[in-house]
């Protein structure tokens, strides 16, 4: 069986378009990587992560391979800092018009599929004012500590490490004034930051503050771990406000199940961000004409088949459909792989040469 | 004083467009179905209508609570818990942590009071044919409480505006009101401006704005969060009256913090 | 402390003089659940007073929704049904932090679930709300508290014989 | 909000930056807590989590509430066994948490391990329970003097002799505090009534069997004092102590 000639277009180069890319290489069939961004590696790379749960893998390790094999491997041809601006034609004979960003150059390229893979933004939580993010000092997101983390030093704006450090679980989740939707991972990656911060500073004070635990599947060992090795307190209920007394934060919330309502001085929040389609999304659902469901998320013909856009030839993966760990991000590359080279064999076998 | 404002009475919108009498008999018709609406509105909720029962416990009721109170200690008490209560806003302003919201109630409550007593001293020296050097006074004063109804409003409108969740989530009868309140207010203070300003044409405008949004107003408070108010205000206060130590609920107004 | 405060534990530790006096966890006992008979015999010998102290169960059997539903119905009270118990209410609530007596998300909660000993107990509560309204900005499900108290007052002030027989 | 407003949040924060509002129905009264002498807060703390069975006992806490749904006492008084693994959860942060519950609450639990049964993640609220129960009376806390006086003959009896209730104890005299004010009216008559019973063995019973050796008492005061048990009753039950030491003297155990 000979591979189709004509490549299969991946839109973004994060850990879903990465593995998609990798698998349909390694295939044997051509590969056209655009990345929007100047880097590979997508939002794990952008944000530096610095491990990934619920194992503590170092980011590197899980996606390094994946750059270094787009970027070596002579089957991927990799278009940075490029948008899909449009399309036209059909399955296996796609042409796409690829819009350099900087240079606003059009190149018209022909594909036999397309994987759509533009994944996720963190919420800007200052959008959600009662949490002073942006106007308050040592208030950050749990982007924000991942770095912290990398660097392997958490301290205050005044340099000094902090000694009770809250977590706020969904700031940008689950409320209707903001996003609606569960980001999937941020009970998670909270959990694992605060065992990381605690083994990094055991003198301090870890408490989370949440309104429920979504610590699915094998991801509870976290939770569990996070209690009885670590000594996290976990409180229930959701923080009101946020106010910064020039020295201290105070966080006023209520614990639903043992306190009641509770003011507490605290020396760093971190705010568990949720996750949102970004721009990427919309711009290429725009490009592509693909639906975006209420959300703003890519809508697949059915909501349980995550790779199915709807339109032949046109593929999803990761983020861009709904907010996902890495570790889903990355079977979903494949899968949407999977279906690109099905379809290539299938036309070149309708299409004899 | 007649030869320093000589155009002015003259013109003067109410005089102008619509005799006085027939405003202040329009205001009365619509504050009797104020009332009466109110009435069926919080008897259709299945509660007693407190603002009556206030009102009979004062007058009529025998001392309650154990204690024998005669009608002026009735009355002083029921004064001290609206004077608290009400006016200082003790209840509705010290817990709501906010100065600019208390600050808002305030003006638009203290703005209204004050306006019903100019109002109603503007129509008792009117007809007797006070000299305007009387008139006068009276009737900028007017304008200055329609000015802190309007201020007062103007707050609680920017609070909510200005504050993205308590914008999406506020009830749209409150938006309503609040808007009524500003229009009232701000037409009023500025009818009156106008025409000592000379500004003629405007002033009327004004003035009709003014007579129309007093008529919304009174159409529309019944049904609207106004009346909730009015009961539970006055449903405190009835408690104040009939508790044993006429204090009402006992609960300090403004907690003591710390030790 | 406060002088209301002050009164309160005399007032609690007079009401436990009177009844259950020897019931060491006299504190998590409500008043209205030690029976003491005044006057009681078994077998020819005097049980009463202390020797015939019984506590009842505080197990809720009467979950009664009808003030849940006045309240649904009454004005601005429709959304309480959304209510998922976060608590984000109390915890912009001015008042409930100065008051342990109001806690807006504890009232939503026995009224949705119909708990009627419980609303007993608290209902009184209610009128301390203030209105600002900080709540219904807050609630992440668009319950609007602040228009639930409103309905809750009315519905509580509706039913005020039932909750104080 | 305006910067008045915070500073009077903090006005009321105590001294390790904690403020805490009220639960209806949870009871909850930190404040009296506070009152409290921080220094014992921390050794019951330290105590607590230095005990043999606290590692066994407490694992972590997931506030499931099924400890409290299988909870007898729960069903009477407002105590619940989530509420005291939550507390020691949270103890080595906030101790007055703890401390808080060590004066009443805990002795609404006796210890019969339903919680323990049903727990997912294998805690032992009632164990939890019992170990700070045990710090209670070492510390000679109010409570705990409160709980144990109506027993205090009793505890007597078992630290001298081992047996709880004998039969010289039902007297018209020398009442116990706890037995009510009809004791005596009810024991006047105790002998001849219970000569009546027509059980060979009760003879023994009214006399001999349950009397015990001076030296077997001997050996038991020993006993109990090497372990530590008149120690730590003195802290509470001075009278009581100083009543088995005055036994243990003239049995000649010194």
């Amino acid at each position: 069986m000979k591979a189709p000639d004509n490549p299969v277009l991946v839109i973004g180069a994060g850990p879903a378009g990465l593995q998609a890319a990798k698998d349909v290489a390694e295939f044997g069939v051509p590969v056209l990587l655009v990345e929007r961004r100047k880097e590979l590696g997508g939002a794990p790379i952008r944000w530096s992560y610095h491990t990934l749960a619920p194992d503590f893998r170092p980011t590197e390790e899980v996606m390094g391979p994946l750059i270094d094999f787009c970027q070596s491997n002579k089957n991927v041809t990799v278009m940075k800092g490029c948008i899909v601006d449009g399309y036209s034609g059909r399955p296996g004979d796609f042409h796409v018009r690829i819009k350099d960003e900087t240079t606003k150059n059009i190149t018209e390229k022909v594909v036999s599929s397309i994987i759509v893979a533009t994944g996720f933004e963190h919420f800007d939580a200052r959008v959600d004012p009662r949490y002073g993010y942006g106007r308050m000092p040592n208030v950050i997101g749990i982007n924000e500590l991942e770095i912290m983390l990398k660097q392997g030093r958490v301290v205050g704006h005044d340099g000094k490490p902090p000694k009770r450090v809250a977590f706020i679980f969904c700031v940008g989740s689950r409320d209707r004034s903001t996003n609606p939707w569960c980001c999937t991972v941020c009970c998670g990656v909270s959990i694992k930051q605060g065992i990381e911060v605690k083994q990094l500073l055991p003198d301090s004070q870890v408490y989370m503050i949440y309104m429920d635990i979504r610590t699915i599947g094998l991801w509870e060992k976290l939770y569990w771990e996070s209690m009885e090795k670590y000594g996290i307190n976990f409180i229930r209920g959701r923080v009101g406000e946020v106010y910064y007394t020039g020295e201290k934060l105070l966080v006023k919330g209520e614990d639903t199940l043992v306190r009641g309502p509770f003011e507490v001085l605290f020396d760093m929040v971190v705010l568990a961000v949720g996750i949102e389609p970004g721009p990427g999304t919309k711009q290429a659902a725009g490009a592509l004409s693909l639906s975006l469901n209420e959300y703003g998320f890519l809508a697949p013909k059915i909501p349980n088949v995550h790779f199915d856009s709807g339109k032949e030839g046109i593929f999803l993966a990761g983020a861009c459909v709904a907010p996902m760990s890495v570790e889903e991000a990355l079977s979903e590359g494949s899968a949407a792989a999977m279906q690109a080279v099905k379809l290539g064999s299938r036309l070149m076998q309708k299409v004899p040469v | 004083m007649e030869a320093m404002f000589p155009s002015i009475f003259y013109y003067m919108p109410p005089g102008n467009i619509l005799p006085h009498q027939y405003i202040v008999g329009l205001v009365l018709i619509l504050a009797i179905f104020a009332v009466l609406a109110s009435y069926m509105r919080i008897r259709s909720w299945k509660v007693p209508f407190t603002p009556a029962s206030v009102l009979s416990a004062v007058l009529f009721s025998k001392g309650s609570g154990g204690k024998n109170q005669g009608f002026g200690a009735r009355a002083s008490t029921a004064g001290k818990s609206t004077f608290h209560d009400i006016f200082l806003l003790e209840r509705a302003g010290a817990w709501c942590e906010e100065r600019i919201h208390t600050l808002g109630r305030g003006l638009v409550l203290w703005g209204f009071v004050l306006l019903a007593l100019a109002t109603v001293v503007g129509f008792l020296i009117d007809p007797l044919g006070a000299p305007d050097s009387a008139v006068l006074p009276v009737m900028l004063l007017g304008d200055v409480f329609q000015g802190m109804i309007a201020l007062g409003a103007a707050i609680l409108l920017l609070r909510r505006l200005s504050r993205h969740n308590l914008r999406i989530s506020t009830d749209r009868n409150t938006w309503a009101l609040q808007l009524v309140l500003l229009v009232l207010g701000a037409s009023g203070a500025t009818a009156d401006l106008l025409s000592i300003g000379g500004f003629l044409a405007g002033a009327q405008v004004a003035f009709l704005v003014n007579i129309a949004s007093i008529v919304i107003f009174f159409l529309y408070a019944p049904f609207s969060e106004l009346t909730f108010l009015v009961w539970k205000g006055s449903l405190l206060m009835q408690e104040t009256l009939q508790s044993e130590s006429g204090k009402g609920r006992e609960i300090a107004p403004q907690p003591q913090l710390g030790k | 402390m406060s002088e209301e405060e002050k009164k309160r534990k005399e007032k609690e530790s007079s009401a436990g003089e009177e009844k259950g006096k020897f019931i060491i966890e006299r504190r998590y006992v409500d008043d209205s659940r030690i029976i003491e008979p005044k006057k009681l015999e078994l077998g020819g010998i005097d049980m009463s007073g202390r020797w015939g102290t019984l506590v009842l169960p505080r197990t809720l059997e009467d979950f009664d929704t009808e003030i849940y539903r006045d309240v649904e119905k009454l004005p601005r009270g429709g959304n309480i049904g959304k209510c998922w118990q976060c608590g984000n209410c109390t915890a912009v609530c001015p008042v409930a932090h100065a008051h342990s007596e109001f806690n807006p998300r504890y009232l939503i909660h026995i009224v949705k679930m119909g708990y009627t000993s419980e609303i007993k107990k608290h209902h009184e509560a209610v009128y301390l709300c203030s209105g600002c309204g900080l709540c219904s900005a807050a609630c992440p499900k668009g319950v609007d508290p602040q228009g639930v108290m409103i309905a809750m007052s009315i519905a509580f002030k509706a039913h005020e014989s039932e909750l104080t027989e | 909000m305006d910067s008045r407003y915070a500073a009077k949040l903090l006005s009321r924060l105590g001294e390790d930056g904690w403020h805490y509002g009220g639960l209806p129905g949870l009871q909850w009264e930190a404040e009296n807590a506070r009152e409290g002498d921080r220094k014992t807060m921390l050794q019951v703390v330290e105590e607590l989590r230095n005990d043999v069975r606290f590692e066994e006992f407490y694992h972590a806490c997931i506030n499931c509430g099924n400890c409290t749904s299988m909870c007898p006492p729960f069903r009477l008084v407002d105590f619940e066994p989530r509420i005291v693994v939550q507390k020691v959860m949270h103890s080595k942060d906030e101790p007055e948490l703890l401390y808080q519950m060590m004066d009443q609450y805990i002795w609404s639990c006796f210890q019969c391990y339903s919680c323990w049964e049903v727990c997912p993640a294998h805690n032992n609220p009632g164990g939890l329970v019992a170990i700070l129960k045990e710090i209670a009376v070492r510390h000679g806390l109010q409570s705990t003097k409160k709980a144990l006086e109506p027993y205090s003959k009793i505890l007597y009896k078992i630290m001298t002799t081992g047996t709880q209730i004998t039969p010289d104890m039902h007297t018209t005299i020398a009442l116990f505090k706890d037995w009510g004010p009809h004791k005596a009216e009810l024991a006047k008559d105790i002998r001849v009534e219970r000569a009546a019973v027509p059980v060979e063995s009760m003879a023994g019973v009214m006399d001999r069997s349950w009397r015990v050796e001076k030296d077997t008492m001997r050996e038991l005061m020993v006993i109990q004092k090497e372990a530590g048990v008149v120690d730590a009753v003195s802290h509470t039950l001075k009278d009581v102590a100083d009543m088995v030491d005055d036994t243990a003297k003239e049995a000649g155990a010194e």
